[in-house]
Formats: C-alpha cells, structure tokens, sequence
C-alpha cells in the first residue's frame, strides 16, 4: 500500500510506516497537541487547588499577594510573550530554510527562557530572604516545622498573633516596602464597611480607632496565609520545570538545526518544540494576573 | 493574514506543505499581546470589587492565549481537530474545578476554624492537663482513683503551681 | 517456519530496542503478568490471615502493607496497562491494518517508564513500606515515617506518563494510520473500545499525576493543601484523586468490553449485533466516566448537594453498559456457537461482568451506600468488575490471540479445566464477600469480629481454588510455547485483519495490503481440517 | 442465619435493624435486590438457553438474522433508565433523612483518635471505647427511643463512624465537624432479633453501684488509619430507659466529689482566671464573661482577626474556647466601647494585644488548664445563668 509512492521513502525523514510526509507531519502535530491537552490538565489540578482556596479565604490572597512584585512579574511576562515571538520567527524561518535565521531565533528564545529563570530567582530569593514561604512540614525527629512559624514568618506575621509584637520591630530592617504596608501600624484607613445592629455603617467604632481616624493595631491577623505561598510556589515551581524542560527541547532542536538536519519539508521537531513552547507562555499568561494582580494599590 | 507564498523547493504531492505567516503579522501580534498585558495591570489598579477585578483579568488573559493559541501555535491554520482537543481539554479543566469548588464551598461551616492553627501552635495540646486528675491531686482525695481512663499524671509537678496561682 | 516478527532479529538488543509494537506488546505481557503474580501472591497472603480472626500468619502494620501494595500494583501494574499495554500494542495496528503504531520510539518509551515506574513503586517496599492503601487518602500518608509514600507515589506519576504515552500513540494511530478503506464504522469493536480507553488515559491520567505531585510537594514541603494540620482541606484530595481514578475504572474496563465483543461475535459465528450501539457505548462510558466520580465520597464529609448530583451521574454510566450485555446476547441469537477456551472466558465474563454492575446499582444509591461504603460489599463489586471483568476479559483475549502472538496453540482441554476452575473459585472468593460487606464487615481490617469467620473462610478457600486455575493456565502457556501444536493463520474462524496474516506475524504485518470489509462478516470462512483454521472460501477456490 | 435466608433479601443479607431509619434503608436494598436478581436471572437464562440452542454441531451453522435493530436497542435502553430514576429518588431521599439529624437530638461528642474512640456526654461525663481496668466506663451510650446526634471529630487522620445496626456511616474529617444521628429502640434480649447477636455483645452491664440492662451494637472504624484501624471498633449500649443511662453516666463522670463539668470549670476559674476575669462589673483589666453566659447560644457581632470586618457568630463552645486561645481573632464589638474600665481604655488606646502576655495561649496556665480543663471552664460559663435563674 505504500512502496509505490516512491518519492514519499526516498526521505530519510520518513519513517516506514507512513505514507507520506504530510500524514507524518499530521500525525505528529495532533499527537503533540494531544500531549498539550494532557498538560492543560496537568495544571488544572492547580488552577483548581488555586480556585478552591483562593474562594475559601479571598482575604487571605488579597494580602498575601501584596508581597508579590507585579513588575516583576510584569517583567517575566513580557519576556515569555517576546519569546513566545521569537519562536514563532524561529519556526517560520525553518519552514523557509532559513538556518541561520532559524538558530539565531532559537537563541533568541533561550535567552527569553534564562531571562525568565532570572527574574524568577530573583523572587524566590526574596520569598526566602524574608520568609514568605509555604508553611513547612512537621519534622519527625524534632517535632519542629521546617519553617517554623516563630522563624520565618515573623516577618509577616500573617497566622500566628501571639508572635506579632515581637516581629514588629523588625520589618524596616528588611525594608520591603509591601511588607511593611502590611504590617503597618499606623496608616491602615479603616474600610468604613462596619455594620450590623453595634456600629452604625460609616462610622469608625470607637475602640477601633485612633483620633487622627486610622487603624490601629499591630498586624492584619490573617490565618492560613502560608496557603498562598504554598499555591504560589508549587504554580510557578510546576511552570519553572516546564520552562526548564522546552528549553532543553530548544537546545535540542537547535543543535539539529546546526546540524542541518531541516529542509522546507521537515521542520516537524522546531515546530513541535515551538508548540511546547507556546503552552509554557499560554499557561503563564493566566498565571500572572492570578497570583500578581489580586490586589494591586491603585493609582495613587 | 500572512503570506501564503511556497516556501522555495520543488513540491510533490504527498510533501508537506507549511503555512508560512509573515513576519510583520507575528510581530503585530506580539505588539497587540504586549498592550493587553499593559492593559490587564491597569485594570488591575482600578478596584471594580474583586470579582469583576477576576472577571476582567481572565477575560483579557483568555484574550491572549487565544491570540497566542490561534496564531503563534497555528491553529487558525491546521485542522480543526486539534482545536477541538484543545477545547475539549479546557472543558474537563471547568468540569473538574466547577464541581470541586462547588462541593468545597458548601460543607465550610463545618470547618474548625482554629484547628490548623492549634495543630501548628500547641504542641501540648493533646494528652495535656485532665481536670479529673488535677481535682484529684487538689483535693487529696485517693478514694475516687478509678476514672483514671484518660487521666496522665505528667502534669502532676504543676499543680503546686496552681495552688500557688490561687493562693 | 518462515520469517516472522520473532525471528525477525535475534539478540537481546533487537528486543530490548525494538521499535516494534508487536515485541513491545509481547514484553508488556511479560511485564504485567509478572506483577499480577507478585500482587497475586500477596492477595493469598491475606487471605490465608483472614481464615482466622485473629492476627495469626503477618502482623497488623505487614498486613496493612500486603493490602495497600496488592491494590497499588494490581492497579497501576497490572491492570491499568494490560490489555491496551500488552494486547492492545500487539493488536491495534494489525487489526487496524497499520505497519506499527504512530510513534514507535514513544511506545518504547511508555514500556521503559513502566519499569521505572514499577521498580520506584516495588523499591517502596525497601523504604520502609507504604500503608494506607492505593488511594493515599491526606492525612494519613502524610503523617510521619512514611517515606514509602514518596516512593510509590512517584511511581504512579510516571506509570501515569507510560499510560498517558500508550494512550496518545493509539489515538494517533486510529485517527492517521488506517490505510484506505478502513472507515471508522469499518473498524472492529475492539479498536473502539481502545479509542475511548486511549482518551481517557489522556485526559485523565494527567491530573493523577499533578495530584501524586502535589501531595509529595505536601508531604516533603508542607504546603497546607491538603492536610488539615495546615488548614488544607483533605476532602479535596479526594476530589482530586476521583477525578483521575474513576476514569481510571473505566480505563480498566473498557478494554475488557472491548476484548468481549470480539470474542462473542467470533465464537458465535455470525455478525455483531448492534454494531454502531456497541461502539458508541464505549465512547458514551468514557464521556459519563468523568461525571462520576464523587459516588467514591458519599460519606466522606461531602455536601449532600454535590452527593445527590453525582449519585444521578453515576446511574448514567449503567445505561451504556446494559446496553452492551444485551447486544452480546442478541449475537448469540441464532448464532453457530464454539465454546472453545476463550468463548468460555467471554461467557464467563458475561456472568461475573452482570453481578459487578448490578451490585453497582446498590453503591450508587445514596441511602444503600452509607450502609454498604467501606465494607467488603465494595471490595466485592469492585473485584467483580476488576477481576471478574478485566482479568477475565484479559485471559479471554489472552487465550484468542495466543496462537497469533507465538503461533503455537495451547492444550484445549486445560484451557478449559483452568477456565472452570477460576470460575467457581472467582465466584466462591468473591460472592461470599458481598454477604461479610451487607452484614456490615469493614475493609482493610487486619483481624475481624468471631461472627464473620466461616464467611471469611469460604471466601478463602475461593481464593486458593481461583489460584489454581491461575496456576494451571501459566503452566500449559508456558507448555504450549515449547510443545505446543503449530497455530494456523486463523484458529477460531474470526474475521479481522489479524487472523489474514500469518501467525505469528511477518515483521511488517502486511506484505500485501489488505483489503478492508465489514469485520464481522463470517459468510467468506470455511473451517479447513486439513490445517486446523478457517480460510477464506474466495481464496480457497481461487 | 443460614445460607438459604441468604438469599432473601434484606432479612439473611443485613444485620439486624435497629434503627427508626434503618427499615427504609433495608426497603430501598430489598427493592433494588430483587430487580437485581430478576435482570441476572433472565441474563444468565437468555444466555444458558443460547448456548444450548445455537451451539455449534454438525449440521447446524449460523442462521441469517438482522444486525441491527434500532426498536430493540432503543428498548433496551430506556427501560433500565426509567427503572433507574426511582432507585436515585427514594436513595436521595433515604439520605437526606440519614443526615439531617431532628431538632430535638441527644447530642454526644466522638472524638476519634489513632485509634480510640473518645465519647463526651452533655453531661460531662468522657469514655473511652474499650475496657481496661482502669476505665470500667466504655463505650457510646444512648437513652431508647430517642433522637441521638453524635458530633464526630478527629484528632488527626480520617476515621469513620459506622454502626451497621443503624445503617449509620459518616467519615470523621480532621479539621471539620461531622456529624449522624440515630434513633435506636431497646429490645428486649429473648426477641428474635437477638438470635443472631454476636456472643460477645455485652446484654447487662456490671459496675460497683448497679446493673445496667442494655443492647449492644458494633462500632466500627471504616476509614483505613493505620497499624490499630482493625482494632479501633467499640460499642453502641442502648440502655433500657433514659433514667437508667442518667444513673449509669452519673456514675461514669464521678468528678471527684463533683457532680458536674460545671462544677470542675468553677473551681478552675477560681484558680486561673478570676483574679482579672470577673463576671460583670466596673473597674476590671480583662474581659467579662458575663455576656457570654447571658446570650449563650444566640448570634452576635464581633469583628474577625482575619478580615477586620464584623461577622456574625454563635456564642457557644467553639466561640468561648477560640477565644480563649487566641483572642484576637474575633473581636466582640462591646468589648471596645465599656467605657471607663482599665480594660476598655487599653483597647481604646490600641493596647490590647500586649495584653496577649497574660493571656492564655502559650502561658503556664494553658499548662495545667489542657483541653479537658478548658471544656469545664467553657461548661461553667454556660452553666453560670442557668444556676442564677433556678
């Protein structure tokens, strides 16, 4: 059924058991976007961790994420869809057979994918400078947590009040602006919402406010806060691996192009790779304003 | 909508031939992605109430991944089952979080709310202090030791302290 | 013998690197029965404790690791991959008239992950264990000085990719490989019922894996998702957990459906009734299989709301079923039927599969449920399902395509003692478990109150005859392979692709394309004592 | 029973029914048995008599028949629906009437632990679920003929509560309240339910001040929790009246010269918390806790820790022992404004946290105190108004 097409077994690029390299390139796109589809609901499991959580305690997140850095990841997100471009411009240059253009745009997109890990570093290390971590996990031999919540969150101060007087005094050290916002003692405006049959609405109850009418007290007492940072990190963590892992796909595909493996009729791997790719973008296009943009100060 | 043109070689039938987008088509794509990442942080500082703060960010976001997705990754071009994963794909995601949301928000007025932080907090809260066997040392009364079911004596030392407490 | 797949290449390269679906089908069979016989093994090991009530042959922790790897490997090693893993990738391109399968280096790669995949989860056993059971219900694989967890749990993440990598391949295959003339209403039964398994290993299996992450991230980080000590939420985990392994149940079943079909229309002699009903079925169980999967948690904590609508999805599965049994019998409606060993396999399965469903009917009610969840009425129905579907179903297929896959024919008059003797000692292992569940004996009980034990030791004794037969039939394959007479081209008279070519198959499947026609028309074969198959009545007169 | 009643239904397959609920229960299975039976019986026969009929045989082939007919399939297919539908409806309805437990319940508290159970009687009496010598005590006890309510939490993993007389199961879920009910009548041990009853089952209870004449049922834990989960079951004792159960418990929560939990939180307030806690008053540095017995079990405003908004909630047991062990996650808005107090003008002043140094949480009194302390105190603030109105 298939030796007589003779031009379609003269490349060395088909395997045997196709017909022709259309059905080949097929093939290999709808089992790629099959692949995709299973990763779509790899990360739904977190999206629905995200939702599920984020519906339970929307207080929670909306403070939580102030200590997130929106430019930065405004910044990652604009790398990631600039390389999102370049790789496009990389498969359209080897549809053409244009190597040269092609590698320089694969460059191009490792360089989006090392920026992205950078930028990224650069917030983890901040998270763990400050403590702004998962909750950790009960040790076995010394009963203690990993992250302790005398140790590292005494900067936030989010689950545990008993601790918050003494963490305080310390958050100018660290000189994280949102952090101090949020731990503010001072300048909280109180959100004139308190109602029911005690304060009338509009009113500042009278034991909850200083003269000059701003709050007063020491730390937003907000439980489960380490739920955030838990989320958080397992959600970029998830997506890190995944640009880790295209960026090796990429190194691969470039080192075949190098090679001079493609032609204008096979490209099928630069293409699949860019679709891997793109995923990784697409999947960070929601990320950013889920766990950056909850709560962001307006314009002031 | 992008140049259709053959890429250069001699085509038969059976090859495959690739759709080829041009380049200033990619790049006004990247440029209208760009403005709706700027638009989504803008929206993001005008307080709307958090709901449609979420609304407004996920429908700018699935904006650009159908942009990226119809595109970048070509399926505006291909065939159209690969599209039909895809949705497929995004409709068991809503499946899955739509019922567990559904069930997680009704049983939370059965949740103990300070329990996790009592776990995390308190190491000494189980097994701690029994009032039967406190009462027992405070009225030196031996003849009523037989509830002693959940009764532990670690804490014995510390009812002087009580006594003190009291005194 | 003529040159064929087997001796296509010689040396342990060739097969440890073959890209050859039939081989990698050939070394999945090995792979999966060798952890149905550890699994097995252990099944035994429990039982033999349960013939008193007390803590007699193992204590109550090694018992407690017996239950939960017996249930781990039976379902992500055994079962899960058997028949797509084993006859499916020797099958599928054959009968669909392909040369291989769409990615062969992919469907090398999903058989390596299996055996990375098993030896993390086996390897668990060296780190202490793993208790708990194979659904690592949150909290309590997350308590202390259970590393086993992490083991066992990163081998279901990467079984997963294998079952994820099978599926896709399979997909591809049937929607780019069939060779002209082969529509989809042209395809066998089989292949549709592959299909809907192959999009639920897809769909599903990815969110097992992204739940087995999340609880390792839980259990080595403490990320409060899960465990309550953190302010997670563990009915969540369940969510997360159903979510995958109902489908999961259905990626089981649905092969053994599948497998059934063939079987019944072959061994009857006349035409599938119900072709389109049948396939459409399959396609429709795997659909409603991921509505369903919150009737695994009606009395775990969840609102009575999410339980009164998944309790009305549940009953939606049992339609397409039904609808399957009835057609099998319409089939066999003036048919010419052979109770040869696999027939006997599939009537079986038709027995064994009406009990598992029907007593499904009583867990998919709510008020019933509470009553019956978490006993032995549950263990009961599954293993009627699993075992007395899949595994029959898998021995059935087993036993059909042997002569196709080794080119020898094993000892009828075993296969049918063998048969019988799994099928009395299934019944008797089993059924007297739906009475120890209904008087109210809970599962994973290591000893168990005096009033249950003459239950418990028939149930037992079930056991050691059910062994038996599995023993006997291991024994004649093995014979068969080295003693066994020379199989014809088309044993049993069937009239799929597979039984045109040779058996075994050249190592190309087809040297001259086939041609395609209805898969279940009977009317072309004649049985010709001569070689002891059926031939074709056009090619024996031409 | 015997094998043969085995195959009847309901009556050989289930345990005795002892429940006002269970009789539904066991209707709903009988029904979906015997269409069970009826499907697999014509099943199994349909298919023997094919097999006889059509099997293969010289002079026999397979005869001409359609593949297809779309009637047949479509009948097939509905009839098992519409069959369906009622076993959903009356299966619905058998389980809301399982979990929403009557207004008027019995209610005891179950704690699961790894892996015993603990039972907390209004009373105040606490059991564990097996008898040692040193706990003659054991076991859930319930009065006949009453709506009982058991209030289910866990320690740490998940357990689950099943009483197979009762038809009764619900999972116990670290982290949340769960809950079932029952209502179980006392039967007389010569009636024919007890023909079956295990051996074991204790029909007379024998402790130093009386006899107690019971049914005793099986407690199981049916959710897997570790090496003990095979040995965490207890017993369920009905007594023959309500008064003999009050005796029986009176008995078992021998507080050492106390009659009730009450009266334990009494002498522990003395010791721990009276020297700034007082009832009402002016002139105090701590809280009152009068309100808190004034409008037990009514809602009230507080302000949540949390979110810095007001929210409504119950004063009762969780209210009074949240706030004892961290005050300030819900805030009662009276508080704030009792002009005047020491008290008062520290929260006004923004000082209240600081106060956290003499609270409870981390302090040596949380040493003694314990949680079974903290429960008699929270049962002497409820029980402060009830004595002043007698």
């Amino acid at each position: 059924m298939s030796d007589d097409h003779g031009h379609g077994h003269g490349d060395p690029n088909l395997a045997h058991h196709w017909d022709t390299m259309d059905q080949q390139v097929h093939a290999g796109k709808f089992g790629m976007w099959l692949f995709l589809s299973t990763e779509v609901l790899l990360f739904a499991g977190l999206f629905c961790a995200y939702c599920v959580y984020r519906g339970l305690h929307p207080e929670v997140f909306a403070e939580a994420s102030k200590v997130l850095n929106w430019k930065l990841g405004a910044l990652n997100t604009v790398i990631l869809l600039a390389s999102s471009f370049t790789m496009a411009m990389g498969v359209r240059a080897a549809q053409l057979g244009n190597k040269s253009q092609t590698s320089l745009m694969l460059v191009l997109t490792l360089c989006g994918a090392g920026g992205f890990m950078v930028v990224k570093a650069i917030e983890y290390n901040e998270k763990f400078e400050h403590g702004t971590v998962w909750i950790g996990h009960k040790n076995s031999i010394t009963g203690d947590y990993n992250y302790s919540p005398q140790d590292k969150f005494k900067d936030v101060e989010y689950a545990y009040p008993a601790e918050a007087a003494e963490a305080a005094p310390d958050e100018s050290e660290h000189g994280d602006p949102k952090l101090a916002a949020l731990l503010d003692t001072t300048v909280t405006p109180i959100e004139p919402k308190l109602g029911g049959g005690i304060v009338q609405p509009g009113v500042a109850p009278s034991g909850l406010a200083s003269d000059d009418g701003k709050r007063v007290t020491t730390a937003p007492k907000l439980q489960n806060m380490h739920i955030f940072f838990g989320i958080y990190f397992v959600m970029t963590g998830t997506h890190g691996l995944h640009v880790i892992i295209g960026a090796i796909a990429i190194i691969w595909v470039l080192i075949r192009n190098i090679r001079g493996d493609f032609t204008p009729k096979y490209n099928l791997p630069v293409d699949l790779v860019g679709l891997y790719w793109h995923l990784v973008d697409l999947i960070w296009i929601f990320l950013f304003p889920l766990l950056y943009l909850i709560n962001l100060d307006p314009w002031n | 909508m992008g140049d259709h043109a053959l890429p250069p070689g001699d085509w038969k039938e059976g090859d495959h031939v690739p759709h080829v987008v041009s380049w200033q088509f990619l790049l006004g794509i990247l440029v209208t992605l760009l403005c709706l990442t700027a638009l989504t942080v803008i929206a993001a500082k005008v307080h709307l109430g958090s709901t449609l703060n979420v609304g407004v960010a996920l429908a700018i976001a699935t904006v650009k991944a159908t942009l990226v997705a119809a595109f970048f990754m070509h399926l505006y071009w291909d065939k159209p089952i690969n599209t039909v994963i895809l949705l497929f794909s995004l409709a068991l995601l809503s499946l899955f979080l739509g019922f567990s949301l559904l069930d997680g928000m009704q049983y939370q007025d059965s949740v103990i709310k300070d329990y996790a932080y009592r776990q995390m907090t308190e190491k000494n809260y189980k097994g701690g202090w029994d009032p039967a066997a406190a009462l027992e040392a405070h009225h030196h009364d031996a003849g009523h030791g037989d509830d002693a079911g959940h009764g532990e004596d670690a804490t014995h030392g510390e009812d002087d302290k009580v006594e003190d407490d009291g005194h | 013998m003529k040159d064929n797949y087997l001796t296509h290449s010689r040396g342990f390269l060739s097969w440890a690197l073959t890209l050859d679906h039939k081989r990698i089908g050939l070394m999945y069979l090995v792979a999966v029965l060798s952890s149905f016989l550890v699994a097995g093994i252990m099944a035994l090991m429990i039982r033999a404790e349960h013939l008193a009530p007390g803590a007699d042959l193992v204590d109550a922790d090694t018992y407690n690791r017996l239950m939960t790897l017996h249930g781990a490997i039976m379902v992500f090693l055994f079962i899960i991959p058997s028949i797509p893993g084993a006859l499916g990738n020797f099958v599928l391109p054959i009968m669909l008239g392909a040369k291989d399968v769409a990615f062969p280096k992919l469907n090398l790669c999903s058989f390596y992950l299996w055996i990375v995949g098993a030896l993390l989860a086996v390897g668990s056993i060296a780190a202490g264990g793993v208790d708990g059971g194979w659904t690592f219900y949150t909290p309590y694989s997350l308590q202390d000085g259970r590393i086993g967890v992490i083991g066992m749990t990163m081998g279901v993440f990467i079984l997963g990719f294998s079952s994820i990598f099978t599926g896709l391949n399979f997909v591809v295959t049937i929607h780019r490989l069939r060779p002209p003339g082969m529509t989809w209403f042209r395809m066998p039964l089989f292949l549709w019922g592959i299909y809907a398994t192959a999009i639920l290993q897809i769909l599903a299996t990815p969110v097992i894996g992204i739940t087995m992450l999340l609880l390792i991230a839980e259990r080595v980080m403490g990320i409060g998702i899960f465990d309550p000590a953190l302010g997670g939420d563990p009915v969540l985990f369940q969510h997360f957990f159903w979510f995958y392994s109902h489908p999961a149940v259905y990626i089981m079943i649905l092969p053994g459906l599948a497998i059934i079909s063939e079987l019944i229309a072959t061994f009857s002699h006349k035409h599938i009734f119900g072709y389109s009903f049948i396939a459409f079925s399959s396609v429709a169980i795997a659909v409603f299989s991921f509505l369903v999967w919150g009737h695994h948690m009606f009395t775990s904590g969840m609102s009575p709301l999410a339980a009164m609508i998944f309790s009305a999805l549940t009953y939606s599965v049992s339609i397409p079923t039904a609808v399957k049994i009835f057609n099998w019998l319409a089939t066999m409606y003036k048919g010419s039927i052979s109770f040869q060993t696999p027939m006997l396999y599939a009537l079986a399965f038709i027995f064994l599969f009406t009990i598992g469903g029907l007593t499904g009917i009583f867990l998919g009610s709510l008020s019933t449920d509470v009553h019956l969840h978490d006993t032995y009425f549950v263990v009961a129905h599954f293993h009627y399902v699993m075992m007395g579907g899949t595994v029959i179903a898998m021995l059935g297929g087993l036993h059909y395509w042997w002569p196709k896959m080794t080119g020898r024919m094993y000892s009828e008059f075993w296969g049918r003692i063998g048969c019988l003797l799994v099928f009395v000692g299934f019944n008797l292992t089993f059924f007297s478990q739906f009475l120890l569940g209904s008087l109210g004996m809970p599962r994973r009980y290591h000893t168990y109150a005096a009033e249950f034990q003459s239950i418990h030791v028939a149930s037992s004794i079930g056991s050691f005859t059910l062994a038996a037969g599995l023993f006997i039939t291991l024994f004649y394959l093995v014979h068969s392979l080295f003693r066994g007479a020379i199989a014809p081209a088309n044993p049993w008279g069937g009239a799929t692709l597979e039984w045109h070519c040779t058996s075994p198959p050249p190592h190309d499947n087809f040297s001259v394309a086939p041609t395609v026609g209805d898969p279940y028309d009977y009317s072309d074969l004649s049985y010709d004592p001569a070689t002891g198959g059926w031939v074709s009545k056009a090619g024996a007169k031409a | 029973m015997s094998l043969w009643d085995a195959l009847f239904g309901s009556e050989g397959q289930l345990p005795p029914k002892l429940s006002t609920t269970a009789a539904e229960v066991d209707w709903l299975y009988d029904y979906i048995y015997w269409w069970c039976v009826f499907f697999f019986i014509l099943i199994v026969a349909v298919m023997a008599y094919f097999m006889w009929r059509y099997r293969r045989r010289p002079g026999h082939s397979a005869q001409p028949s359609p593949s297809h007919h779309l009637g047949i399939e479509l009948i097939w297919s509905v009839i098992p629906t519409i069959l369906i539908i009622p076993i959903f409806y009356w299966g619905f309805t058998g389980f809301v009437a399982l979990q929403q437990a009557p207004a008027d319940c019995y209610k005891i508290e179950v704690e699961a632990y790894q892996w015993s159970w603990k039972f907390r009687y209004p009373t105040g009496a606490n059991l564990g679920n097996k008898e040692t010598p040193d706990a003659p005590y054991f076991g859930l006890h319930v009065p006949p003929g009453r709506n009982v309510q058991v209030i289910l939490s866990s320690d740490n993993v998940l357990h689950s509560f099943y009483v197979p007389n009762f038809r009764v199961k619900n999972d116990v879920v670290p982290g949340r309240y769960t809950s079932a009910w029952f209502n179980a009548p006392y039967v007389d041990p010569d009636s024919p339910e007890f023909e079956n009853w295990p051996p074991e089952a204790p029909t007379r209870l024998e402790t130093k001040n009386g006899i107690y004449k019971v049914n005793a049922h099986r407690l199981f834990c049916t959710e897997y929790c570790g090496t003990g989960h095979s040995t965490m079951d207890s017993w369920v004792f009905v007594h023959e009246s309500e008064e003999k159960l009050q005796q029986y418990l009176k008995e078992a929560n021998d507080l050492w010269g106390k009659e009730t939990l009450a009266e334990v939180g009494a002498e522990l307030y003395a010791k721990n918390c009276a020297s700034c806690h007082l009832k009402a008053g002016q002139g105090v540095v701590a809280p009152i806790f009068g309100r808190l017995s004034d409008n037990w079990g009514k809602e009230i405003t507080v302000i949540d820790g949390a979110s810095n908004q007001p929210v409504k909630v119950t004063v009762g047991r969780d209210y009074v022992l949240q706030s004892i062990q961290d005050p300030g996650s819900q805030l009662a808005l009276k508080d704030y404004n009792d002009q005047g107090t020491p008290w008062a003008n520290n929260m006004q002043q923004g000082l209240y946290p600081t106060l956290e140094a003499e609270s409870y949480k981390g302090t040596e009194k949380q040493q003694f105190v314990g949680k079974n302390g903290l429960d008699a105190i929270v049962a002497f603030i409820e029980s402060v108004n009830k004595q002043e109105d007698k």
